[in-house]
């Protein structure tokens, strides 16, 4: 059970080459295998995750949720999913359509691009680049870049306001984000992510680093636009903000977009600060899928309990408060561990 | 005529051989029928009534209906609820023609069935339907959310096509 | 201290999230309870109803109409058709209030829906079942009246018949002289239509009998007076 | 000719890159043309990658890809004509022609002049192991000090541009 997939990889591999392939395509057909089971896991993740979020908002709002279609409802979003599908396309005629047309693209292919270094068990990882953790805060920016150009595609002022603080907020976010990270880095040693992973085989950094967790936690919040962060999309403002003008698919990337970047952070939060893919019984894939699973839902229960915040407070919040707290966090650690190597403990 | 009989014959055969047959229409509306997401518009005490219907004594999540979008784009359900007034008319039409297809219109009220009240003021249109077509008339003044929820299980039942 | 209401908030709605959904009416598996005066929609009780007209008065909206024809028989108001237009409806209760018969009440059906405008409004026909109660109803009481009328005949040829064989003994109940009986006796052999009209007033009124057979009788004396002047 | 998985990678990302770069400059549309810069900042990230130094890509798309273009963008759309389509037009009059002439020419001759003047070695030895340790050795141990300088001007910088923005807002 534990190396069913790592298995399963090797033997394809082993055929590509019996076939007569080089070693180098043989690995080349096999990340291309790779990045087709990752949209597929995306793919049934949102669904399973759509259906998720109004069970858990029914069940904090004493309701009851989607429960007609299936057991207790779990059908709801393959109905919802087709009824998306053969919606109307509609591309309003003022809009710059080539952008316009292209945001929702181009957010999903980021979002999906961020599961490239995630190790999803043991061995299994699409690429264990050496700067892992740079590779998912890097590509993770970019997502900024496609929210402007669906806002500035729209051609409408909803979608433009919302885009912009959109980006504000995710820029804003983003510093702390990364230097509270930076503190585990700093305890592990390396910015590759299989090597955090491994460090945390005594105690997870939560415990180390409970600082930069909370830090981290909200910044993520933020980043992923979700409530109380959810300045972007405030309905009763901005409509639905940059995704006013979108219908049917495109808005359904975008939203699918949304959960690949929830499932993308709460995944690399279980590999920094919950040890990954490592615990005991278990396989290490199904280990993070609980881990993730279980950030996740924390995630969806402070969307359902915490109003949403004012745009200015949400800056103040992230400028004034946030970033000084992720960098005395970082100092904290550069002395607590000089003084951890001077003691001898390290 | 020869064909569709023997079209039927054979799909006759099928069931009987336990194949299901379906047609994509089929699987879309049911798709459409089980998520109608109504756009959150509304003018006096019958969206009260509407937004007691997404709170937890009436649950509209239960069908699956209860993701209220602010924008037309990605509404299915337009519930005119309320008299639509002459100002108004513009905008509601605005909305309407702004939502993807298909899309369904539900009046809820009197006021948005008929004018209600207001039916021969100068001011207010005489329902809803004088602007589009209306899929499901809810009267009541204002209907309960169960009322709404019965229109709402109407309308699906419409869609899909069994009545 | 920041923070301490925030978790605090996480903690009720992770409560709450456990808690049994008890809340929740399940409406197309259980109907809601509904309170006894709740006003779902309008119903009509045709055979109550009196054409009276104060609920179309008395509606704002014009949702109530009613078609009326007249009787020709007895010259009344008779209700053919009633008409409660449900989607002007705003659920005021004046109709109900002033019905004087209570043939307007509400009900707690409010599964309304329509697909059509037209389906909403409620026509009440005139229903044969009454049509035809009410022609039975004619038709017995003309008989009882006939019988009636074949009765009093009856007991006036009777008493007729009574006073032509025995004046002295029948008239005796009005007069009390035996002397004006006999005259009233003449005057009543004389003259059949005195003696039908003397004999229905025996049956109906004898004090009236009394009064018109002095009155006959006066007036018999007088005429043989000046009959025995002359 | 014989080529490598590598070097076909390289042509592409640098085609990608050239092609990009001129529709920043040649697309009417200004906003189109900041988008094309957005790419033509990956084409460079992605350059770095085939030459196997992934932290100087990755920071590429973090700053540039990231934050700088962002900024641009932001920047365009605040001081931008009502007509998008109107803003990119080379400008009519002639000292901008003039003084556009010359900056171009002074430009490629500095970029010319230090091509054709670098020593570019041959061969490189590839870094054995850890590059990025190299490079961090590097940053924070040879080159600490231009490090920190630059650092200070980019925070005067800042500091300075504030300055501006609150004064003009004062007056």
């Amino acid at each position: 059970m534990e190396h069913w997939f790592t298995d399963i990889a090797q033997a394809l591999v082993n055929w590509l080459m019996g076939l007569g392939l080089s070693a180098g395509w043989a690995d080349f057909v096999l990340l291309i295998v790779q990045w087709l089971c990752i949209v597929m896991i995306v793919t049934i993740n949102v669904i399973i995750l759509i259906w998720l979020e109004r069970k858990v908002s029914g069940f904090i709002q004493l309701r009851l949720g989607p429960n007609r279609l299936g057991p207790y409802g779990a059908f709801q979003t393959i109905a919802d999913a087709i009824k998306l599908l053969t919606k109307e396309d509609i591309i309003p005629s003022r809009t710059d359509k080539w952008i316009f047309m292209t945001a929702p693209l181009f957010f999903i292919v980021v979002s999906v691009m961020l599961y490239a270094v995630i190790p999803m068990g043991d061995g299994m990882q699409v690429v264990d680049f050496n700067v892992g953790l740079l590779y998912f805060i890097s590509i993770g920016s970019l997502s900024t870049i496609c929210l402007l150009m669906a806002g500035w595609g729209s051609n409408n002022k909803w979608s433009m306001l919302g885009a912009m603080r959109a980006v504000a907020q995710m820029i804003s976010y983003e510093i702390p984000l990364a230097i509270s990270l930076l503190g585990v880095v700093m305890i592990a040693g390396s910015l590759r992510l299989s090597d955090i992973v491994v460090a945390q085989g005594n105690i997870w950094f939560v415990l180390l680093q409970p600082i930069a967790f909370i830090t981290y936690f909200i910044a993520a919040t933020a980043e992923l636009n979700r409530g109380p962060f959810d300045m972007p999309e405030a309905e009763q403002e901005l409509t639905a903000g940059a995704y006013t003008e979108y219908t049917g698919m495109r808005w359904a990337l975008f939203f699918l977009a949304e959960y690949t970047n929830l499932v993308a952070v709460s995944a690399l939060c279980a590999t920094m600060f919950f040890g990954g893919w490592q615990g005991p019984g278990l396989p290490s894939w199904l280990w993070i899928i609980i881990k993730t699973y279980l950030i996740m839902l924390v995630f969806m229960w402070m969307k359902w309990t915490f109003p949403r915040i004012r745009m200015d407070h949400l800056m103040s919040f992230s400028w004034k408060i946030l970033l000084p707290v992720s960098l005395a966090n970082l100092v904290l650690t550069g002395f607590g561990l000089e003084f951890f190597k001077w003691m001898g403990w390290w | 005529m020869v064909l569709k009989q023997q079209a039927d014959d054979d799909l006759e055969m099928m069931e009987k051989n336990g194949i299901i047959v379906t047609t994509l229409e089929k699987i879309w509306n049911w798709g459409r029928a089980h998520s109608f997401w109504p756009l959150s518009y509304g003018c006096n005490c019958c969206p009260i009534e509407m937004m007691a219907a997404g709170a937890s004594r009436f649950d509209i999540a239960r069908y699956g209906y209860e993701v209220f979008r602010a924008s037309p784009r990605q509404a299915d359900l337009l519930v005119v609820a309320g008299p639509i007034t002459v100002k108004m008319a513009p905008a509601v039409q605005r909305i309407y023609e702004q939502m993807p297809s298909p899309k369904w219109v539900l009046a809820m009220g009197n006021c948005a069935t008929s004018g209600g009240p207001f039916r021969d003021g100068y001011s207010v249109l005489p329902g809803a339907d004088s602007l589009f077509k209306v899929d499901v008339f809810v009267p009541g003044c204002p209907p309960r959310p169960e009322a709404l929820f019965h229109g709402l299980l109407e309308l699906k039942q419409k869609v899909m096509g069994k009545k | 201290m920041y923070g301490k209401g925030l978790l605090k908030g996480l903690w009720i709605t992770f409560k709450h999230s456990f808690e049994k959904k008890d809340l929740v009416v399940r409406y197309p598996e259980q109907m809601p309870h509904l309170q006894e005066r709740f006003r779902g929609s309008l119903a009509f009780d045709f055979e109550k109803c009196i054409a009276c007209g104060i609920c179309i008065r008395n509606c704002p909206n014009n949702v109530l109409s009613m078609e009326t024809a007249k009787d020709e028989d007895s010259k009344k108001k008779k209700l053919m058709q009633y008409t409660i237009d449900l989607q002007y409806c705003m659920f005021c209760n004046l109709c109900v209030e002033d019905c004087p018969t209570n043939s307007l009440y509400f009900t707690h059906d409010f599964e309304l829906s329509q697909f059509h405008r037209d389906d909403i409004k409620r026509v009440y026909h005139r229903p044969p079942e009454l049509d035809q109660q009410e022609a039975a109803q004619k038709t017995s009481d003309q008989d009882t009246q006939t019988a009636a009328d074949d009765k009093k005949e009856k007991q006036l040829r009777a008493m007729i018949n009574a006073i032509n064989k025995n004046p002295q003994k029948v008239l005796a109940r009005v007069l009390d002289g035996e002397e004006q009986v006999e005259v009233l006796a003449a005057v009543l052999m004389a003259d059949e239509k005195k003696l039908a009209r003397m004999a229905e007033m025996m049956i109906t009124d004898k004090e009236k009998a009394k009064k018109v057979a002095l009155a006959f009788v006066k007036k018999e004396l007088k005429e043989r007076e000046k009959g025995g002047d002359q | 000719m014989d080529i490598s998985l590598a070097d076909l990678a390289f042509i592409i990302l640098a085609g990608f890159t050239l092609l990009t770069a001129l529709g920043v400059v040649l697309f009417k549309n200004i906003v189109h043309s900041a988008i094309m810069l957005v790419f033509s900042f990956l084409g460079v990230a992605g350059i770095y990658f085939t030459m196997h130094a992934g932290f100087l890509g990755l920071v590429q798309i973090l700053v540039y890809a990231g934050a700088i273009s962002v900024l641009i963008i932001f920047a365009i759309m605040l001081v931008m004509n009502q007509d998008p389509e109107k803003t990119n037009l080379p400008s009519p009059n002639i000292p901008n022609i003039m003084a556009g002439t010359y900056l171009t020419i002074l430009l490629v001759g500095a970029l010319v002049g230090s091509i054709w003047f670098t020593s570019f070695p041959e061969k490189v030895a590839p870094v054995s192991g850890d590059e990025l340790g190299l490079l961090t050795g590097l940053m924070l141990g040879d080159y600490v000090i231009p490090l920190e300088l630059a650092a200070l001007l980019l925070l005067v910088a800042v500091v300075g541009a504030i300055i501006l923005a609150r004064g003009a807002e004062h007056k």
